[in-house]
C-alpha cells in the first residue's frame, strides 16, 4: 500500500521536477505551511482557544518554568520528562510547605524584542493582568484557579473590584526575586506554570499601547504585537493569511539558530503536502494520517512523530437515554473495529488507546482494555432489552454520531467506519458533521451533546490527576469539562478531593489509578486511538520537540546548510 | 381600435434539430427519477456502508466485461467496483446511483413548494393591485436581492444540515423568482377580452382569478420549473461542497465531489470525477427539456 | 431627468439594504446556534460564560444591540451611520477593513471572467444568430445549454487535475500567488493592478498565471447564459420587422448589422446585471478550490465560526455592490434605448 | 404601348413546417406599367404580403423563394447578386408596410434614418442627408419638419409614423412604389388623408404604385387596374370599371355579393310608439393619469335612448369615447357622472350585486374573437358558464340550451367538444354572439365586431345580426368605425368625436344629408366601393386638416375648430352645445344658423 501512494503521489511530472531545484538559503530561513494563522496573540482574547493562535504566543512570551528534555525518538523528535522541571525565565526557585509560598530567583540581563530588560515588574505585572479578568476568554485566571494560587477564585468574577487586585498573592522581594502563595496544598502549581495562559508579559511596552477603555492592552496585543521575552520577535503579521518572526538575538538561552521563521495559511492539508514537495516550504502541519503516509518515503523529506496527548474518543452522554444504561455502554465498547480504524484511519500511525488520560502522562493507568466482539457486542445489548437492536430505532436521534465537521478531512474516514459497525450490530446510527462553534457549545456549555467522536481533547495540565478532576468529576463539584454528565460522588468526587492535597505522590498516583479503573468499568469515555502528533519537513532540519499544547518551539530548531 | 394588421406569414418554426434534443433531455430525466426511487437497492453495494478496500482505483475499461461475466458467475471474491473506492472505503459507483434519491428529491420538493407559493402569492400581488400587494413585491424584491448562495449557506449552516433546512433554504431563493414571473404573465392576463367577457357576466373577481386568469399564467412557472430543478441540483451540490449542504454518508453529488476534492491533487481523480460527470448529466437533461417546453410554449 | 431617476433608484436602493440588513439581523439570531460558546474554550464556567457574552454585546436587549449596530448609539461602539460593520468575533478586527482586502480578489475574478465570456460570447452568439438552423448554430446552441447547466466547482477541480497534476503548465491551486512570494503593497487590492503599480513585472505574470484557471473555469460556466441570451437577442433583431425594413430599402449591410446589434444589446444589459450579481456570491466554490481568498471563503469561514457581524457585513457589501450593478446597467439600457423613459 | 416596367412570371415562395413544404404563393403572374396604379386585393392568407416581399428577393423567415422570375428594366432581380439587389431596392422600387412604427428602428431618430435611406443611393454628407430628409418630410404634409425630424418612432401617431415612411420610400425617386396595406391599422379620416396624400406625392415623382388591400373601397377609388389573389394565384385581372362591374371569377363575385345586392335601401324605422329599453342621460367618464392631477376626458355628457328592437349604431374614430359608452351600459366600466336607465332602474349607480341580476339581460360582444374566449376551455364550458350563473337548470338541459344557440348562429353542434384553437375568427366571433344570446337578453353592446374579420366573414355576420334582429326582437348598440355596416343594419346613428356626440338621426338623415363638419368629412372619409364616383377625380372640401388634439387639455371652443374648413372665431372660443332639430340633433352653431 505504500509504494502505491508514493509512486503516485511522485508520478506528477511537477513535483519532482521541482523538488530538487530549491535554492540553498543565505540567510537561516525556513517557512511553515499551516492551517492557520494567529487570529489573536492575547492568550486572555477572543481567540485563545484556536491553536494557531496559542503557537504565536509560545513564540513571542517566555513562561517561567519548563519541563526538561528527555529521550528524542527515531524519528527525532525529542519528549519532555513530565517529572523534572527546568528554569526558563526563573532561575531556580524553593517552595516552603509550611506557608505554602514559592519563591523564584529570576534570570539577570534577559531583554525583550524592544530592548526592555525582564525582572520581578514583569512578573506582578503578568498576574495582575490575570486577576483583572478583563479580556473575553480570562484563560490566565484559570490556570492560577487550577494551580490553587491565593486569591484567584471565582468571587474575582463578582463586582466588587477589590476582589480583582493581587494583593499578596504575588508579591516582589527584590528586583529579581519574586514569591507566589497557595491557597492550599497543590501538585498542579508548576505543570501550569508551563502553559501558555500565564507567559510573562513585558510591562513597559504593555503599559506603552494602554488606553482608559483597555487598560490592559488586550486590543494591541489581538490586533499587533504580544511583547514579552520570547526567542522570536514579530516581523509582520496579516491576520488569516501569513505571519513572520526574527530570531530575538537577546534571548536568554542565546540566538535562535533560525533566523526567519514564516508561517503561511494553506486552508488545504492536500495542497500544503503539495508545496512541501515543491520544496518551497520546510515545515507542513495538521496533515492528514494518508498524507503524512505518503510524504514520509518522498525525497528530501522527513516526517518527525510521536506519541503525544492526541487521542480520539467516543463520547456517550450519561443524561441521554439509552446511554444511561451501563450494559449498552459497554456493548458498544465491543463494537469498535481499533484495528480497522488504526489500519484504514491512521494509516498506522496511532495505536488502540486503553486507558482515561493520556498515557504519556504522569499517573496513567491502562485500565480500559477493551475487544472488538461483535458478537458479545450482541449480546450485551441483547441482555440491555434490546436483541439485535430491537427497541433503540426509538433512540435515532441519540445515535446522530457527531463530529467536527470542520476535520471532515481526517475524521471522515474514522466515523464512516465507525458508523458502519455500529450499524453491524444494530445500532441505528447516522453521521452529524457540525461545526466546530456548534460542536464547541453543545459539548461543553450546554453538555447535551449525546453521541459524539473527539479528538481535540489535550488536558493542559500534564497529570493525571488534573485531567480527572478536568473531565470525570462532577460539574458543579470542579468537573468543569465533564461533558458526558458523568457523577460519582464517593468513587470519584470524595476519592479525587482527598487525592488533590495529598503531598505523598505514591499515595496520590494510588489513588487517581483507583479512581482510573471506576472510569473504565462505567465506560465513561470510550477511549479508541492514541494517535501520533506529527510534523512533516525537509530533511535538513532537525531539532524539532514535543510540548503538550503541540505547539512547536522554533528556538529548538537546526537548519543543515 | 387599430384593427388587427393582416399578416399571412407564418410564424417563426422550430428547426428540427428540437425533437432528438428533446428526447436525449427525456432519456436522462427519466432514467434520473427512475434511480431517485430504486437508485440507493439496485447498487452491487450498500451506499451508506464503508468497504475495507479504501482509495481503490476504477477497473480499466476492458476489464469490465470480465469482471462483470465473473461477478455473475459469482467467481468474484468481492462485488466489482466500477468507479472505485474513496478515501472511507466506500463503493462511488452505488453511491453515484443512490445519490438520485438525494439531490433530485430536495430539488423537486424545494422546486414545487416555492412554485406553489410563488404562483399564489404572484396571482395576488397580479390580480389584486392595492397596498398590500406592493408591500409583498417591496418584500420580494428585498427577498430576491439577497446573495443567492450566502443566504443559502447562512440558513443551512446554522439552522442545521437537514434535507429540510436545505429545502428550505432553496425555497428562500426561488419563491421571489416565481412570484414575479407570474405576477408578470396576471398582468398582461388579466386585460385579456375573456376576462371583460367573464366580468360581465358577472363573476366575482375572486372566480375570475381562479377560473380564467390562474389557469391561463401557469405557463412561464412550469417552464421555468425545469430550469430551477437543474439548478436547484448544482446549488445543493456546491452548499455540500462548502460543507453547508446534506450531512453525510448521506450519498449525495455534490458531497461525494467534495470528498473527492481533498486527494485529487494528489492525483486521485475517481472520487469526485464520476458524481460530477452525473450532476452535469442531470442538469444538462433538465436545461434542454427547459427550453423544448419554452420553444413549444412561444408556438403553441 | 435623469439626475431625479438615479436619485429615485437610489433611495429605493437604500431603503432595500435597510430592510435587508434589519432581516438578515434577527434572521441570524432567530436560528439555533450560539456563538458565545467558542470564546469559552477550555474554561467553560458559568461565571467565564457571562463574561464572554458581555464582552460580545450580547447580553443587551436584541432592539439595543440592533440600534448599537445601526449606529443610533455612536457612544456605545460606531455603527453603520458611522461606516463601521462592527468588530469580528473571531479576529477582533474591523469588518469593514477584512472586507476591504477580501472583496477585491473576487471582484477581480468576476469581473475579468465576465470580459472574457463577453469577448468570446458576443461574437459567437452573433455568428450563429446569422445563420439560424445552420451546423455551426445548432453547434452553439448545445454548447450554451451544457455550459449554462454544469457544477463550476467540479470543473475547477478537472482543469486542476488536468492542467495542474498532469500536465504541469498551470502553478498549484494555492492562492494568488505562490506561497514564497511576499505579495505587493496593497493599493487596490486588485493584484493584477498593484502588482504593476509596485512596478513588479514578474509578480504580474505570476499572479497572471495563477488566475488562469479560476478565471477560465468561471469563463466557460459565463459564456453558456451569455451566448444563449446574445443568440436569443441577435436572433430577434434580425428577424424584427425594421431590419426586414431595412433590407428592403437597401441600406448597406454594414448599416443594417449595426441596427441589429444596437437592438440586441439593449436589453442583454439588464441579464448581465443580475448575472454579475449572482456570481458575486456564487464564485466562492472557484474560490475555495483555488483557495484564492475572495469574499466567498470569508462568507464561508464566518458562516461557520457563527460570526454574526461578519455575516452581516459580508450579506450587505455584496448586495449593495448588486443593486448599484444593477442601476449601471439600467442606466445604459435606457442610454441606449429611447424607448425607456426616465 | 410601353415596355411594363415590372414583368412578374409564376412567383412562388415556399415557408418548410414540420409537416412539409407550405407555399402561400404557387405561381403568381403579372405586369405594372409606368405611371399605373394597381391594386392587389385578396383574403387573409391569400398570400398578397408575401408577394409583396418577395418582387424585392425578401421573405419573412423561415420562408424563401423557390421560383419564378422578377424583371425590372429587362433584369431578373431574383438571380442578381446582392448589391446589385441592394442598390435597386429603395432607389427603383420603394416599399411602405402596414405597421409604420414596427418598420422604423425604435433606437434611431426618424430622420437619421431617412437620411440613411437617401444616403445609400445618393451618397453625400451626414447634413446633406439631413436636408433631404427635412425637404421629404415637408413634403409628405408633416407639420413643422425641423422638429419632427428629432423624434422617435413611439412618439409619433400611426399616421405620421406612415408618412415617414413614405419619405424614406420616396426619397431616392423610385419608379415603383410597392404599397403594403399601409392604411390598415389608421382611422377613417387619416386613412383618407394619407391616401391622398401619397397620391399627391406619387403624381410629383412619377411613380407606379402596386397597391396592396383587403378594403374594396380603397381599390375603387384609387387604383387602374385590379389583380385578385386567391390561396396563392391570380384569379382576376381586370380594370377596376370592368372588375366592379362584372366580375368573372367565383370568388371575385362572392367578395362583390354584399355590395351587390344591397343595393341603397336603409333598414326600416321603428314604430315611433316602441317603449324606450335604455336611456343614458348626461353620461360622462374621466380617467385619471398617475402621477398627475390632470384627468382624461373620454366621455363628456353623452345621451342616448334606444328603443325596444331597435339597432343604434355609434360610430367615430379611435379616442372618440365610443367603446368606453358601450362599456358604462354594461358596467364593464363604472361612469363618473349620469344615469343609465333600464327599464326605470339606474344601473349606474347600482352596487356590484345588484347589478349582477340585471347582467343576465345585458349583454356585450367584443372586438378580438380570438382574445375573448377562454383558450382553454371547450366551447360547451365557454357557453355553459353563463348558464351556470344565472339558470337554474341541470347539466343536460343546459347543454341542450347550448346546442340551440349554436344552431341560431348556424354552427354545427359538434363544436361544443372542441376548444377555441384552429377555429377561424368568423366562427369564433358567433360563438361570442351565441355565448351573449344564451340568457335571452334584451338589450346587447357589439363593440366592432367586425373589425377584426376578412370581407367574405364580415358580409355572413352583418346578415346574421340583421336575421337576429328581425326574429328575436333584440335592442342592439352597434359600436363600430366602419359606415358600411352600421349603413346595412341600424335605424338610427349618432356620430361621436373626442368624447361627444357631434350629431345624431335616423341613418337615412345623417348617411344622405350629413351636416355637422366632422359627419360629413366621416362619410366622404369612407371609401364606398363605387368606382364611377372616384375620390381622387374630385378633391373634397370637406377633407379635415392636421391631428386629433389630445382628449387630456380639450379645446375651449368646438373640439375640431383647429381641423375644421368652416372655423371662424366663434366656433374658436364658445363651447359647442347638442341641439335637436327637427327628428336630429347637431352640435354646430353655424349649422344650427344655417350657414353651412
Amino acid at each position: 500500500m505504500r509504494t502505491a501512494s508514493t509512486k503516485l503521489l511522485c508520478s506528477a511530472a511537477a513535483l519532482c521536477l521541482l523538488a530538487g531545484a530549491a535554492t540553498p538559503l543565505s540567510a537561516k530561513e525556513i517557512l511553515i505551511l499551516s492551517e492557520d494563522v494567529p487570529a489573536g496573540l492575547d492568550y486572555d482574547g477572543p481567540s485563545a482557544a484556536i491553536p494557531a493562535s496559542q503557537q504565536g504566543m509560545v513564540t513571542l512570551l517566555e513562561p517561567l518554568v519548563g519541563y526538561a528534555a528527555s529521550s528524542t525518538n527515531d524519528t527525532g523528535v525529542t519528549v519532555p520528562d513530565f517529572n523534572k522541571f527546568e528554569g526558563r525565565l526563573a532561575e531556580s526557585w524553593s517552595f516552603d510547605a509550611a506557608t505554602l509560598t514559592w519563591t523564584f530567583k529570576l534570570r539577570q540581563g534577559v531583554k525583550g524584542c524592544d530592548g526592555a530588560t525582564f525582572n520581578a515588574d514583569d512578573v506582578i505585572y503578568t498576574f495582575q493582568r490575570a486577576k483583572s479578568v478583563s479580556g473575553a476568554a480570562p484563560i490566565g485566571w484559570f490556570l492560577s484557579n487550577v494551580g490553587s494560587i491565593k486569591g484567584f477564585g471565582p468571587e474575582v468574577f463578582g463586582g466588587d473590584a477589590a476582589a480583582k487586585d493581587i494583593g499578596d498573592a504575588v508579591t516582589k522581594i527584590d528586583d529579581y526575586t519574586v514569591q507566589i502563595k497557595q491557597g492550599e496544598p497543590n501538585a498542579l502549581f508548576l505543570p501550569v506554570l508551563t502553559i501558555f495562559g500565564l507567559l510573562i508579559f513585558d510591562k513597559e511596552t504593555m503599559e506603552a499601547h494602554k488606553t482608559d477603555a483597555d487598560p490592559w492592552s488586550h486590543d494591541y496585543v489581538n490586533n499587533t504585537n504580544a511583547p514579552g521575552f520570547g526567542a522570536y520577535c514579530l516581523n509582520s503579521w496579516t491576520k488569516n493569511e501569513e505571519i513572520s518572526y526574527s530570531a530575538n538575538p537577546d534571548y536568554f538561552a542565546g540566538k535562535p539558530d533560525v533566523d526567519t521563521v514564516t508561517v503561511k495559511r494553506v486552508p488545504q492539508s492536500s495542497n500544503r503536502a503539495v508545496v512541501l514537495q515543491t520544496g518551497e516550504a520546510q515545515v507542513a502541519t495538521g496533515l492528514t494520517p494518508r498524507e503524512f503516509d505518503s510524504l514520509r518515503s518522498a525525497a528530501g523529506l522527513k516526517v518527525g512523530s510521536v506519541a503525544g496527548n492526541e487521542n480520539t474518543f467516543l463520547h456517550m452522554n450519561f443524561k441521554v437515554k439509552p446511554f444511561d444504561n451501563p450494559l449498552v455502554r459497554q456493548a458498544i465498547s465491543h463494537a469498535i473495529p481499533f484495528d480497522q480504524i488504526i489500519a484504514n484511519g491512521y494509516f498506522g500511525q496511532a495505536k488502540q488507546w486503553q486507558g482515561m488520560v493520556p498515557s504519556s502522562y504522569p499517573g496513567y493507568k491502562a485500565s480500559a482494555n477493551y475487544t472488538y466482539d461483535p458478537a458479545k457486542a450482541k449480546e450485551l445489548l441483547a441482555q440491555a432489552g434490546y436483541p439485535d437492536g430491537k427497541g433503540l430505532e426509538a433512540f435515532a436521534d441519540s445515535f446522530r454520531l457527531s463530529y467536527v465537521s470542520e476535520k471532515e478531512s481526517t475524521l471522515g474516514p474514522i466515523v464512516n467506519i465507525i458508523n458502519t459497525a455500529l450499524q453491524a450490530v444494530g445500532i441505528p446510527s447516522t453521521l452529524d458533521p457540525i461545526p466546530q462553534t456548534q460542536y464547541g457549545d453543545r459539548q461543553l456549555v450546554k453538555r447535551d451533546l449525546p453521541f459524539a467522536i473527539n479528538d481535540q481533547e489535550k488536558p493542559i495540565g500534564v497529570d493525571a490527576g488534573y485531567a480527572i478532576q478536568l473531565f470525570f468529576v462532577t460539574g458543579d463539584k470542579g468537573g468543569l469539562n465533564n461533558m458526558v454528565n458523568y457523577s460519582n460522588p464517593t468513587e470519584v468526587d470524595d476519592a479525587w478531593a482527598k487525592a488533590r492535597v495529598e503531598p505523598d505522590t505514591a499515595k496520590r498516583d494510588a489513588a487517581t489509578a483507583a479512581i482510573q479503573d471506576v472510569l473504565a468499568r462505567d465506560v465513561v469515555w470510550l477511549p479508541i486511538v492514541e494517535y501520533k502528533t506529527q510534523w512533516a519537513h525537509t530533511d535538513k532540519l532537525s531539532g524539532l520537540r514535543w510540548y503538550p499544547d503541540n505547539s512547536l518551539r522554533y528556538y529548538d530548531l537546526k537548519l543543515a546548510e | 381600435m387599430s384593427a388587427l394588421p393582416d399578416i399571412d406569414a407564418l410564424p417563426a418554426l422550430p428547426p428540427k434539430r428540437a425533437d432528438w434534443l428533446f428526447r436525449i433531455g427525456l432519456v436522462i430525466v427519466i432514467t434520473v427519477t427512475i434511480l431517485a426511487a430504486i437508485g440507493p437497492y439496485i447498487g452491487p453495494y450498500d451506499p451508506m456502508l464503508t468497504t475495507v478496500r479504501v482509495a481503490q482505483p476504477p477497473p480499466s475499461l476492458v476489464e469490465i466485461p470480465g469482471l462483470l461475466t465473473s461477478w455473475f458467475a459469482g467467481t468474484l471474491p468481492y462485488p466489482p467496483h466500477f468507479m472505485g473506492t474513496d478515501v472511507s472505503g466506500y463503493d462511488i459507483f452505488s453511491r453515484v446511483i443512490a445519490a438520485p434519491r438525494t439531490d433530485l428529491v430536495i430539488a423537486l420538493t424545494a422546486n414545487f413548494l416555492s412554485l406553489a407559493v410563488g404562483v399564489f402569492l404572484g396571482l395576488i400581488a397580479g390580480y389584486f393591485r392595492n397596498v398590500a400587494t406592493e408591500l409583498l413585491m417591496r418584500v420580494s424584491d428585498v427577498m430576491q436581492s439577497f446573495p443567492v448562495f450566502i443566504s443559502a449557506m447562512v440558513l443551512v449552516t446554522l439552522a442545521g444540515r437537514s434535507t429540510s433546512n436545505i429545502v428550505i433554504a432553496l425555497a428562500f431563493v426561488y419563491i421571489p423568482i416565481y412570484i414575479r414571473l407570474t405576477r408578470a404573465e396576471v398582468l398582461s392576463q388579466k386585460s385579456r377580452g375573456f376576462v371583460e367577457a367573464a366580468r360581465a357576466m358577472g363573476n366575482s373577481e375572486i372566480a375570475i382569478a381562479l377560473r380564467h386568469v390562474l389557469p391561463n399564467s401557469l405557463t412561464p412557472a412550469l417552464i421555468q420549473s425545469s430550469v430551477t430543478i437543474g439548478f436547484a441540483i448544482l446549488l445543493t451540490a456546491g452548499l455540500s461542497f462548502v460543507g453547508a449542504g446534506v450531512r453525510p454518508p448521506t450519498p449525495e453529488w455534490g458531497l461525494m465531489i467534495s470528498t473527492g476534492a481533498n486527494t485529487i491533487i494528489l492525483g486521485e481523480w475517481w472520487p469526485s470525477v464520476f458524481p460530477g460527470i452525473a450532476i452535469s448529466l442531470t442538469v444538462f437533461g433538465f436545461a434542454v427539456l427547459g427550453n423544448a417546453l419554452e420553444r413549444r410554449y412561444e408556438d403553441g | 431627468m435623469l439626475l431625479k431617476y438615479v436619485l429615485r433608484r437610489l433611495s429605493i436602493g437604500l431603503v432595500q439594504l435597510l430592510g435587508l440588513t434589519i432581516s438578515v439581523f434577527f434572521l441570524i439570531r432567530l436560528l439555533p446556534a450560539d456563538p458565545v460558546s467558542r470564546l469559552v474554550g477550555m474554561n467553560a464556567s458559568k461565571e467565564a460564560y457571562a463574561q464572554a457574552q458581555a464582552q460580545l454585546g450580547l447580553d443587551r436587549p436584541v432592539l439595543t444591540q440592533l440600534s448599537i449596530y445601526l449606529g443610533f448609539q455612536p457612544d456605545v461602539s460606531p455603527g453603520l451611520l458611522q461606516g463601521s460593520l462592527g468588530v469580528s468575533w473571531v479576529t477582533g478586527s474591523q469588518v469593514t477593513a477584512e472586507i476591504a482586502s477580501y472583496l477585491p480578489v473576487t471582484l477581480e475574478l468576476v469581473t475579468l471572467s465576465f470580459l472574457f465570456a463577453f469577448a468570446v460570447a458576443v461574437p459567437v452568439g452573433m455568428l450563429s444568430a446569422l445563420r439560424p438552423g445552420g451546423r455551426a448554430d445548432k453547434g452553439v446552441f448545445l454548447y450554451s445549454l451544457f455550459a449554462g447547466s454544469q457544477p463550476e466547482f467540479w470543473w475547477g477541480l478537472l482543469f486542476v487535475y488536468v492542467f495542474f497534476f498532469k500536465l504541469g503548465i498551470a502553478p498549484a491551486p494555492l492562492g494568488r500567488l505562490s506561497p514564497m512570494t511576499t505579495p505587493p503593497p496593497p493599493m487596490t487590492g486588485f493584484i493584477l493592478i498593484d502588482t504593476l503599480l509596485a512596478g513588479q513585472p514578474k509578480k504580474f505574470f505570476e499572479a497572471a498565471h495563477h488566475l488562469m484557471l479560476p478565471v477560465l473555469n468561471l469563463t466557460f460556466v459565463l459564456s453558456g447564459p451569455i451566448i444563449k441570451m446574445v443568440r436569443q437577442n441577435m436572433l430577434r433583431a434580425l428577424q424584427s420587422d425594421f431590419v426586414l425594413y431595412a433590407n428592403s430599402i437597401g441600406l448597406p449591410r454594414k448599416v443594417v448589422a449595426r441596427y441589429a446589434l444596437r437592438a440586441a444589446m439593449a436589453p442583454s444589459m439588464t441579464l448581465i446585471g443580475i448575472l454579475y450579481g449572482f456570481m458575486l456570491s456564487g464564485a466562492v466554490l472557484v474560490e475555495t478550490v483555488f483557495s484564492l481568498g475572495g469574499i466567498g471563503q470569508y462568507a464561508v469561514r464566518s458562516v461557520l465560526a457563527f460570526d454574526y457581524p461578519a455575516i452581516q457585513g459580508v450579506v450587505l457589501i455584496i448586495t449593495a455592490i448588486s443593486l448599484v450593478v444593477y442601476l449601471l446597467l439600467d442606466l445604459i439600457h435606457a442610454a441606449i434605448d429611447p424607448r425607456i423613459a426616465y | 404601348m410601353a415596355e411594363p416596367i415590372l414583368k412578374v412570371r409564376n412567383l412562388a415562395v415556399g415557408y418548410p413546417t414540420p409537416a412539409g413544404m407550405l407555399q402561400p404563393v404557387k405561381g403568381v403572374s403579372f405586369d405594372i406599367d409606368a405611371r399605373e396604379v394597381v391594386g392587389l386585393v385578396g383574403d387573409a392568407g391569400s398570400g398578397k404580403s408575401t408577394t409583396a416581399l418577395a418582387l424585392l428577393g425578401l421573405a419573412r423567415a423561415p420562408g424563401k423563394i423557390m421560383g419564378g422570375s422578377v424583371k425590372f428594366d429587362g433584369r431578373n432581380l431574383l438571380t442578381l447578386p446582392d448589391e446589385d439587389i441592394r442598390a435597386i431596392r429603395g432607389r427603383d422600387i420603394g416599399i411602405i408596410v402596414q405597421n409604420p412604427r414596427a418598420a422604423l428602428n425604435p433606437m434611431l431618430k426618424v430622420g437619421r434614418q431617412i437620411g440613411n435611406a437617401y444616403a445609400a443611393h445618393n451618397g453625400g454628407s451626414a447634413s446633406d442627408a439631413r436636408a433631404q430628409a427635412i425637404e421629404m418630410l415637408r413634403m409628405v404634409g408633416i407639420n413643422d419638419p425641423e422638429r419632427r425630424v428629432d423624434t422617435f418612432a413611439h412618439e409619433l401617431s400611426g399616421g405620421m409614423a406612415q408618412r415617414a415612411l413614405i419619405a424614406m420610400a420616396l426619397s431616392s425617386r423610385p419608379r415603383l412604389l410597392i404599397a403594403d396595406e399601409p392604411t390598415s391599422g389608421l382611422d377613417v379620416t387619416i386613412q383618407a388623408q394619407f391616401l391622398d396624400q401619397m397620391w399627391q406625392t406619387v403624381q410629383m415623382t412619377g411613380s407606379a404604385i402596386l397597391l396592396v388591400t383587403q378594403e374594396l373601397g380603397v381599390i375603387a377609388n384609387y387604383c387602374d387596374r385590379v389583380l385578385v389573389l386567391h390561396e396563392g394565384r391570380i384569379v382576376e385581372d381586370a380594370p377596376v370599371r370592368q372588375f366592379f362591374a362584372a366580375p368573372r371569377h367565383p370568388y371575385s363575385q362572392d367578395v362583390l355579393r354584399l355590395y351587390r345586392e344591397k343595393g341603397s335601401d336603409y333598414p326600416a324605422q321603428v314604430a315611433s310608439g316602441a317603449p324606450v329599453l335604455m336611456q343614458a342621460k348626461g353620461l360622462t367618464k374621466n380617467f385619471p393619469i398617475r402621477h398627475s392631477s390632470k384627468v382624461v376626458h373620454a366621455v363628456d355628457q353623452v345621451a342616448l335612448t334606444i328603443r325596444k328592437g331597435e339597432a343604434v349604431g355609434l360610430v367615430g374614430e379611435s379616442g372618440s369615447g365610443k367603446t368606453t359608452v358601450g362599456r358604462c351600459l354594461v358596467r364593464l366600466v363604472d361612469p363618473t357622472d349620469g344615469t343609465i336607465l333600464f327599464g326605470g332602474t339606474d344601473l349606474s349607480r347600482l352596487s356590484n350585486a345588484a347589478m349582477r341580476g340585471y347582467r343576465s339581460r345585458v349583454q356585450i360582444v367584443f372586438q378580438d374573437p380570438f382574445d375573448s374566449v377562454n383558450p382553454r376551455w371547450t366551447i360547451a364550458q365557454i357557453l355553459d358558464e353563463p348558464l351556470r350563473l344565472h339558470s337554474t337548470d341541470d347539466a343536460a338541459a343546459r347543454r341542450k340550451r347550448a346546442a340551440e344557440v349554436l344552431a341560431l348562429v348556424n354552427l354545427p353542434e359538434a363544436l361544443l367538444d372542441r376548444k377555441p384553437k384552429g377555429l377561424g375568427a368568423g366562427a369564433l366571433q358567433r360563438i361570442n354572439i351565441a355565448r351573449a344570446l344564451i340568457l335571452r337578453p334584451d338589450f346587447m353592446v357589439l363593440d366592432e365586431p367586425t373589425s377584426v374579420l376578412a370581407p367574405r366573414a364580415r358580409n355572413a355576420l352583418i346578415a346574421l345580426l340583421a336575421r337576429l334582429q328581425a326574429e328575436l326582437g333584440i335592442s342592439f348598440l352597434f359600436i363600430s368605425h366602419d359606415l358600411t355596416t352600421v349603413r346595412f343594419l341600424c335605424q338610427r346613428v349618432a356620430v361621436m368625436y373626442l368624447g361627444q356626440i357631434v350629431e345624431e338621426g335616423s341613418v337615412e338623415q345623417v348617411f344622405s344629408a350629413p351636416q355637422h363638419p366632422y359627419s360629413r368629412a366621416l362619410l366622404s372619409a369612407h371609401l364606398f366601393p363605387d368606382p364611377t364616383h372616384r375620390r381622387v377625380d374630385h378633391p373634397e372640401a370637406a377633407a379635415l386638416q392636421g391631428e386629433i388634439p389630445s382628449p387630456i387639455d380639450l379645446p375651449k371652443g368646438c373640439y375640431l375648430a383647429s381641423r375644421c374648413g368652416f372655423a371662424n372665431d366663434a366656433c374658436r372660443s364658445t363651447p359647442q352645445v347638442l341641439t335637436q332639430q327637427d327628428g336630429r340633433a347637431v352640435r354646430c352653431h353655424r349649422v344650427v344658423a344655417g350657414e353651412i
